[in-house]
């Protein structure tokens, strides 16, 4: 592989890879939650909770992209606050790529998640309840494993979305080869000069094998968590 | 540990209006489709928190309306088996079966209690299974065992045995005796059959439509001519107490009642043992004389106490046999024939064979 | 909105304000109505080649237009180098001093550990530009590790005005509306290949009216107008 | 219209291999829980195609696997009522009982029916709701008019009646008893009551862990003391053909059976009609001589044809009585001390309450 | 509001809506038809299908749009035919901004109504079957109903996600007022010169509020169906 990319490329690739795999899992629980809150509760500000989850399927994603900076910047209200206690930093760190390809991901994972439970029979649940469990404990041992599929699904949604996420991302966090470049960075700098479509080409189809594996893969495990279930 | 319910809620243009108080035992809730019964069991568990109402259980207040005060169903430490199964589809039947487990605190069930409910409910060939493949009776059966190994404070069963053959039934049902006399906690029991809820019950409250009409303990409200319509006249009947006084050599057993002898199929219990033997009213004959060369082998001298006579061809007579009460369904025709008025002596003739095993329960 | 006989003009996304400024007089004066679709040259030359009903096309980069015109897709004898632009260094917040980099100022040296913001340095014209000026100013390979680059030029304004990064290097004509950064330095014209809009029109092109606009482009009000922008109007010197 | 089922399939361990053959009327399947019967009805409905086999109704074939023949459910026109409900969520109770209507081919079910039908399952106080907030009966009742206003070739019903209170049965049943009169329609039906299967079956299959172990005349099957054992020995009976005779004033009817007069309560058939009743081996009492002055009012004179001692106490007597063939059954003890053996003349006792009205049929 | 916006920004806010309505209409019976296959039936090439159907999600939206202008294109195989056949032309035309928004938002569409169908139980479907009810009629009174929420999910996902489609749009028709500029590459031209930001964010305003407007609609919807279902 490495013979007919070159090193940036190639660590374009693997970037992608870091970046999407991270924003898919760190984002995954928050995702959980949020569904479950949307679909089962009713609280104060719940729609614009609904909202705010959705805005970056809304927003131009250089718009998003631009609100990040604003926020989670060095100089944003959160991005300081963030760098002086944690010493997390995003800006052109590709934990900001993370970050991006993880907002701009959010909206297609809840969705997901959140019509899994909502196909929940709250019925199970309050049998399980009967049976002693709190809550807690009901989601971890009868909401979660039957909405795994669900999750599956949502997640490699999501990571599919965070390996061609771009607009946001580039907006975000620029593109420094090797730091924050990442695959549809690298594709859209081979499209801005006449006869870079070959290569673009290239990293497209590398793009595509992975995301499709990916999703072979969560069809493959949803598949087999719903034969599980359906006890066969 | 006694029990009080009292609710008032209304769906649509059903109200629901219960108020009853029951002693520790079974508490029976019987009445026809749609009366109710589960929306009471519902409001018991928690799942279904009616408009007004308290309840209790051994003086643990579960709910109140007034005060707000109300119990999460996960710490009503319940074992509830639902009339429609309700299997977690996603775990096998092991898992399902020790769900409750988790949560018991402390006295969960032993793994010899485990396998005692698994062999008595017939699932051993199950355990590796899940919910999706197993047949309606199957499902059922596993339900009960994951209420029973629950370790429940209170146990709520709503048509358990309604989806299995009667030999399941016969096998399941001394099991659940035997919970009832040695646990101390309340059992809310909905069935159909009039048999189990003979058998059972300490307590019966009698449903229809969203109201309770009658309720009391078992032995009153089942003896009473009176509430034989709402029984249904085909499971109206009495219970005779009686104590085991020999196992016989061709499989018979002598019972001593305070109105005399009782010969039954096999009672499984040691001499000496106190027995209460449900008698179907439909299955007592009567007759002036005492009458010979039959079949029967059991023939009880008794007095006419009161007498019913319903709409139809037929008359419900009340007896004293002994210290208890018997009743007999027969015809008017034969009421008038043989002038069985109150205070008239006569026998009462009843089959050996015809007390099912499940009409005899332990008592005491 | 546009009509069928419309001039309909392909052109580089940062015309827009002094391109939008011309196309409503020139309008206002020949009652005749020009439409504009911006967008990155690159997607423009592409959709040319896919037969895209333009009639004129105005790039940001050269090579766009000779890709275009090799392919036969614009009229070449129409062909004008239409604007010049310069590149400036900037910084973030109002009165920051301005240093010589022709006298050997220390870039990397100024960036510490920060970022320099610039447009893709292979690939947009304004990165390709800023490169070839620090290359030529022997400061590249000491900065190059430090480069944050971005899609266009406008993110690299961001970059810097939002204070994320403390210099960038855009365009004159970028700089001149933002308060929020100061030009610091202006790179020599000569320090880089020259900043060239080239326009011509296509070869598919129907609209009887687009040379006059072409024309018009290149005349005196429009230069004034281009000029209020931060450009340089080069006075239509086609190069064929 | 005959029917012949014949499959084969293996479910993990379970396997499942039946053979039967049974003429128009109404086929009971009886057996345990697991016994397979569920499968059986989804394989004749199509839901479920066995490895091998072959299934036919009056000629038509339904599924064959030798010649990969399967006609699609929904070209079956059947009338399923399932074990466990499946009534459509998001429609109201009308519209899920309308629904096959939409898909009968010509016959629909009138308005006239769809109200008996309604009115016979007392459901019309729900006709605007949604299935949603049923109580389990509610359920069950609406899924027997959908199945029975579809206008079906052929009913399955999977233990319709196993979540009704013996009154609401007591309604159900009489219709359905009409139903298989009248209709030429196969019915299938899966029940763990010997009370409702002995008076709907024209056939009844025994089967015993997915396999068949006796099918035939549902009379002949139930009169034969050889199948008692699988049957249960509570529900083991037999079944007497009478003619009405009279309808007496005081609300009993007199009925003329090849052995002699029988009074029962109120028997709803015009005199002179056929009717057949299942007469439990338990409820008969048996004397060498003629009893007198007993409130039985039923006494035949009959011959023993067979006598079947179990394991137990108990004994299994076969009596003819007249034409017919009647069980009884006693203690061991008794058939010893009467000296019941073949040939030996002796009186049964019928008490005229004990045949209940679901136990009365109509043929012919 | 004609007031505060210039005839170029109304028209690209008219534009989007039309655009994204179609978007999402038309391409709402094949999103359910591909979920249903997917959902329920096993053929050859359905991983094919499948992955065609996210590509979308996981290309760089610039890519999809040039892949769109090769084949949809005047020049481009299937564009000429249509052009031929039906004189039906996307490039260049609104009809082409709705293909392109149509095909972006596919697979969050698909997703969403995929899940649903997985949540009905077979049982009910066989119920149906054995009252007569080919399968056609039973998709039609048992299937669609009840997977109704998930469809209206869908497809408000579809809309809002159409109405933030820039990348491909962009690429696909180009950014020409009045006929292919929609809100979203309106506020990309004015992000492209100085002093655009103000324009750029009331224009970002427009489109929040219209797509949180769709958001809230479903909601609602899809609650009044859930509880017509629930049956209270
Ligand atoms: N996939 C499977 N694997 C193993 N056993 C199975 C499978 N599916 C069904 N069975 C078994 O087949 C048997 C027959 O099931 P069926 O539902 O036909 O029983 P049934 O006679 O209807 O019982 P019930 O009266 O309890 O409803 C059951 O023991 C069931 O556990
Ligand atoms: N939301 C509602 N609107 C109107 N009526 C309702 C509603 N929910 C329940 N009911 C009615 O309340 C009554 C009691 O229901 P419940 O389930 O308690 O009956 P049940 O006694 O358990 O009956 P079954 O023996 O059939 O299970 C039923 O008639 C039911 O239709
Ligand atoms: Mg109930
Ligand atoms: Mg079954």
């Amino acid at each position: 592989m490495a013979d007919w990319l070159t090193p940036d490329q190639w660590s374009a690739v693997l970037l992608s890879l870091k970046v999407s795999f991270w924003a898919t899992v760190l984002s995954l629980p928050a995702g959980v939650a949020v569904a479950y809150a949307l679909a089962r509760h009713e609280f104060w500000g719940k729609q614009a909770l609904n909202g705010l989850v959705h805005l970056p399927l809304i927003l131009p994603p250089v718009v998003t992209g631009y609100l990040l900076l604003l926020t989670f910047g060095r100089r944003g209200a959160i991005g300081g606050f963030l760098e002086e206690s944690f010493g997390l930093v995003f800006a052109f760190r590709w934990t900001g790529a993370a970050l991006a390809a993880a907002v701009m991901a959010f909206p297609l994972m809840v969705r997901a998640i959140r019509l899994a439970i909502e196909a929940v029979d709250p019925k199970l649940e309050q049998a399980a309840a009967t049976l002693g469990a709190s809550p807690l404990w009901i989601f971890a041992t009868v909401t979660l494993p039957l909405i795994l599929p669900g999750v599956i699904a949502g997640a490699i949604l999501a990571f599919a979305k965070a390996m061609g996420e771009f607009g946001a991302t580039i907006t975000f966090v620029s593109n420094i080869p090797g730091q924050t470049q990442t695959l549809p960075s690298a594709v859209y700098s081979f499209l801005q000069v006449p006869g870079g479509d070959g290569q673009a080409l290239q990293l497209v189809l590398i793009a595509v094998a992975i995301a499709l594996l990916a999703l072979f893969l969560s069809e493959w495990l949803g598949r087999a968590v719903a034969r599980r279930i359906a006890g066969s | 540990m006694s029990f009080s319910v009292r609710l008032l809620h209304r769906f649509g243009n059903f109200v629901l209006d219960v108020d009853f108080t029951a002693p520790a035992g079974v508490t029976a809730l019987f009445g026809r489709s749609g009366s109710g019964k589960t929306s009471v069991v519902n409001a018991i568990a928690g799942l279904f928190k009616p408009e007004a109402g308290q309840i209790s259980v051994g003086g643990r207040v579960l709910y109140d309306s007034e005060r707000g005060a109300s119990i999460p169903v996960h710490q009503r430490r319940l074992g509830y088996v639902f009339q429609e199964g309700r299997l977690f589809p996603h775990l096998s039947v092991q898992q399902n079966l020790g769900y409750g487990r988790w949560f018991a605190p402390g006295g969960a069930a032993t793994r010899a209690e485990f396998e005692r409910v698994v062999a008595m409910l017939g699932i051993e060939g199950l355990l590796e299974r899940r919910p999706g493949s197993l047949s309606g009776g199957e499902k059922q059966r596993v339900a009960i065992g994951r209420a029973l190994l629950a370790s429940p404070q209170l146990l709520l069963m709503d048509e358990p045995l309604a989806a299995l053959d009667e030999e399941r039934k016969a096998e399941i049902l001394p099991y659940l005796e035997r919970l009832c006399e040695h646990s101390e906690i309340p059992i809310v029991y909905v069935s159909h059959s009039m048999a189990e809820v003979a058998r059972l019950a300490t307590t019966l409250v009698l449903m229809e439509d969203g109201i309770v009409t009658r309720s009391g303990p078992a032995s009153e409200v089942l003896s009473d001519p009176e509430s034989v319509p709402a029984l249904g006249i085909r499971t109206a009947g009495a219970s005779l107490r009686a104590t085991v006084a020999a196992q016989e050599e061709d499989g018979l057993t002598r019972l001593e009642t305070t109105a005399g002898p009782l010969f039954l199929p096999r009672v499984e219990a040691p001499v000496g043992a106190l027995v209460s033997i449900r008698i179907l009213a439909h299955d007592v004959i009567l007759s002036r004389t005492r009458p010979e060369g039959l079949s029967a082998l059991n023939i009880l001298a008794t007095t006419v106490t009161a007498v019913r006579l319903g709409d139809g061809p037929g008359a419900i007579v009340q007896l004293r046999a002994g210290e208890d009460l018997l009743l007999a369904r027969i015809t008017r025709r034969s009421a008038m024939a043989l002038e069985l008025t109150p205070g008239a002596d006569c026998f009462a003739i009843l089959k050996t064979v015809s007390v099912a095993q499940q009409n005899v329960g332990r008592t005491g | 909105a546009a009509q069928a006989d419309d001039v309909l003009v392909f052109a580089a996304a940062s015309l827009k304000t002094a391109l939008d400024q011309v196309a409503t007089e020139w309008g206002g004066r020949t009652g005749r109505s020009v439409t504009v679709s911006y967008a990155g040259s690159s997607s423009l030359a592409r959709q040319i080649e896919q037969g895209a009903p333009a009639d004129l096309f105005i790039s940001a980069s050269v090579d766009w237009m000779d890709y275009l015109q090799s392919a036969e897709l614009i009229r070449p004898e129409t062909r004008i180098d239409l604007l010049g632009n310069s590149l400036v260094l900037i910084a973030h917040g109002r009165d920051a001093g301005r240093i010589d980099l022709e006298a050997g100022a220390d870039l990397a040296g100024l960036l510490g550990d920060q970022r320099l913001a610039m447009a893709l340095v292979e690939s947009v014209p304004a990165g390709i530009y800023g490169k070839a000026a620090l290359t030529s100013l022997g400061q590249w390979d000491a900065v190059k590790e430090k480069v944050a680059q971005t899609d266009n030029v406008r993110a690299a304004l961001a970059l810097v005005s939002s204070g994320e990064a403390p210099f960038g290097i855009v365009y004159a004509s970028d700089a001149v509306a933002e308060d929020t950064v100061s030009v610091i330095a202006v790179f020599a014209q000569t320090s880089h290949v020259p900043i060239i809009y080239p326009a011509a029109l296509t070869a598919s092109s129907s609209a009887p009216d687009a040379l006059l606009f072409l024309e018009a482009l290149s005349g005196p009000a429009a230069a004034d107008m281009f000029r209020a922008q931060g450009f340089r109007p080069l006075n239509g010197q086609g190069d064929g």
